[in-house]
């Protein structure tokens, strides 16, 4: 059976690693959150300007001042620190984030990722999306295998406007797990019931 | 020198001017300078450009200043939560020129630091980068991006004493210190406003050589997405 | 994730290597990561580069490692406090390059945020800008000046908590928060160190995310130019 | 009379307008913040990270946490400031500095300015006056107008490395008061009983 949205979110819950900082985008990779074991310690980033962002308040907590980056109130941690944006921003240009965790409308076999506008129809703008995946030190995506059409969404090439260039090291679908190598992507890891086949029939991107 | 005026109007009062351009704090409509914005949609002022991470929503920050036709561009990152942006821009009213977050932020701060253009691997590749210099540096590619240098910057900040040092509350921080720093003129509304001595030295956020005019006022502080836990 | 380490020593375990790139912060003796500094030079390290406003005095400083002979070059804005720094430089042993104070501070923060390049009006027209890229925006020229990009970065803050969010006292702060975000890795040095949630997330000055290791320890902040007056 | 240092620090005071904040530079300079008039309010800015310095410490106050850019220990006032070196240099930069009143070794009659160093002799560095030059808003040199050797330090060009180009609007020197002005200095003003002859003795500089 193919993952559910949380399923896909423990699965990327993974591939954090003790110590590190993390930006996660709105959508599923907001769930992920929910799965960080228990063993090791991942802050997380909001790029309005907080570190060690919590979950969502109480009732009786909640502060117009405090929100993230997808504009919903949250709460802070005991070691919780806030700066401006040219900060925030400063860090995950420089590299200091170990890892983005984003949504996608499309990911080519060659690691560009489009997930920001559809032109003359969604024009909402890229947020910062488009500095976490030049700036960050790994770029996960989260996303379906497949659009609500069923369209293929990892493809040879993206037809949407780019986010990034070449930026994409994993995609974690609700088929499995993929890399950007050489050529194209390389399944690491396959849902349970799946099949090879299922995927490759989903798949635009050169699959080796 | 007094900086601290009266109200948003006096603090205003000479600055504003057609076809001005506009640096405004605020993400989302956390730490929005909502009296300011509020005081220029009563002055009438006209074909204002705006650069401000977010567009507001339609009643709300800078989406009061598109409901009356005032603003004639945005420079933004995400415009995603504003109808009657959308319809403007659709219609070709209105002019948009988007900006990576952390570009905004740093075009910004860099005008105000006196850097009218810095690189940066954000955007490479893709629409943003169209038209811009390209150069490599230790193998890698970068573009040019600019400094913004606007004429007048609007922010929101929690406190501030009368020669003007700032301090921000948690996220609201956000754009206001570098839209402070790239404006020819600064304005700035505080919720509370206390003599020299009350703030630490050590905490201040934005030193008042940035700030050139305060005041104090009410501030509504609306919540866009209101999300809570169960215990 | 533990960042603390018992001493100058254990912190430093594994990072240095002989011709490696440091970026220490501090101005004069002010905040200078002196546990550090005297570590580094137990390790006997060789061929140094450092990006540091300062070179210290003869015995304090990085004036230590100059006397072991185990600095190569200097990249500085002012080094006039040294005569051995003097007596290396004009015997040609010791190589240094002068930048302007406020050059050497963007670079460094350059480097931090991920700005391989950025334009500046500083030291145009003069032996600065020799060789330097010029380039012209608004009609006024300006030379290119690269990031820093160190391979340590050495730092001294008042007080820590655990997870390396850092506080800064005074004129102490100066180059320590743009020396610490422009290195691969960074070591800091506290007076204070203090448990997660005993700082105030609106007042920490560097955030933990820029901090790799840190130590506690007892710090001699000698003064350089000691001025009073009489009542 | 010629002026002695602290006239000329005195007469630069006068230079000064309510609200500004301002950088003073080692030696002379640093005697005009005696002289700022009761009625206005200056700032005075300390480029290692400090703005509203205030005058030396009592002894019981010193600090080795609190200096000044000559690295001697001061005091702070009611509305100081702390910040970073970046920052510190992003104010100057961009201009919100009003105005930087320095020393020279050498001042040109099209506003070049020496004052940081004489090749194979005196090698200390420009510290930040190559920033402060470039980004504030008015530059005042106070300088004796010849050198101990009785040289004129008012030039048709510098001999010494720059420290920046064309960057002085007025010098003040014991004999008056100049403007770096088309086509040379303008004598905008003449101490006591100093004769204008006296001055272009002692000037190389064209005074228009």
């Amino acid at each position: 059976m193919p993952w559910d949205r949380n399923q896909m979110a423990e699965r990327a819950a993974q591939e954090l690693e003790d110590g590190w900082y993390v930006n996660l985008g709105i959508g599923i990779p907001t769930l992920v959150s929910n799965y960080i074991p228990n063993d090791i310690e991942v802050t997380l980033q909001s790029e309005n300007g907080m570190l060690g962002m919590g979950p969502f308040p109480l009732e009786e907590d909640l502060d117009p001042d405090l929100i993230n980056a997808g504009k919903q109130t949250i709460s802070e941690l005991p070691h919780t620190s806030y700066f401006d944006s040219a900060t925030s921003f400063g860090m995950i240009r420089g590299g200091k984030i170990a890892m983005a965790i984003l949504g996608a409308m499309e990911v080519a076999e060659n690691g560009d990722l489009a997930n920001w506008m559809i032109p003359g129809k969604l024009v909402k703008g890229m947020g910062g999306a488009m500095d976490l995946v030049a700036g960050v030190g790994r770029v996960l995506v989260i996303t379906d295998h497949t659009s609500k059409h069923g369209e293929p969404k990892l493809l040879a090439k993206c037809t949407l406007p780019l986010t990034g260039a070449g930026v994409v090291d994993r995609i974690i679908t609700n088929l499995g797990v993929f890399d950007v190598v050489e050529g194209g992507l390389k399944i690491v890891e396959i849902a349970p019931d799946v099949t090879e086949e299922e995927i490759r029939a989903s798949t635009e991107a050169a699959l080796v | 020198m007094k900086k601290v005026y009266n109200s948003a109007a006096e603090a205003l009062d000479g600055l504003l001017f057609d076809g001005m351009f506009i640096a405004s704090g605020g993400f989302g409509l956390c730490g929005i300078p909502e009296l300011l914005l509020a005081s220029i949609r009563d002055a009438g002022t006209k074909d204002l450009t705006f650069a401000s991470n977010n567009a507001g929503v339609d009643d709300f920050g800078i989406g009061i200043l598109l409901q009356t036709k005032q603003v004639k561009k945005m420079i933004s990152s995400y415009v995603g939560e504003n109808d009657e942006f959308m319809s403007q821009y659709l219609s070709g009213e209105l002019d948009l020129e988007f900006n990576p977050q952390g570009t905004l932020a740093e075009r910004m701060r860099s005008a105000g630091c006196g850097i009218p253009g810095f690189y940066t691997k954000t955007g490479v590749g893709t629409v943003i980068a169209e038209g811009k210099e390209h150069k490599d540096f230790d193998g890698e590619t970068y573009i040019l991006e600019t400094g913004l240098f606007a004429d007048l910057s609007i922010v929101k900040a929690w406190k501030a004493d009368t020669t003007g040092n700032l301090v921000f509350r948690k996220t609201a921080r956000n754009f206001n210190p570098p839209a402070a720093m790239c404006g020819k003129v600064c304005v700035v509304e505080v919720e509370e406003l206390v003599e020299p001595g009350e703030l630490d030295p050590d905490n201040i956020h934005l030193p008042g050589v940035f700030v050139n005019r305060i005041i104090q006022g009410e501030h509504e502080k609306r919540i866009e997405q209101r999300t809570v836990r169960a215990d």
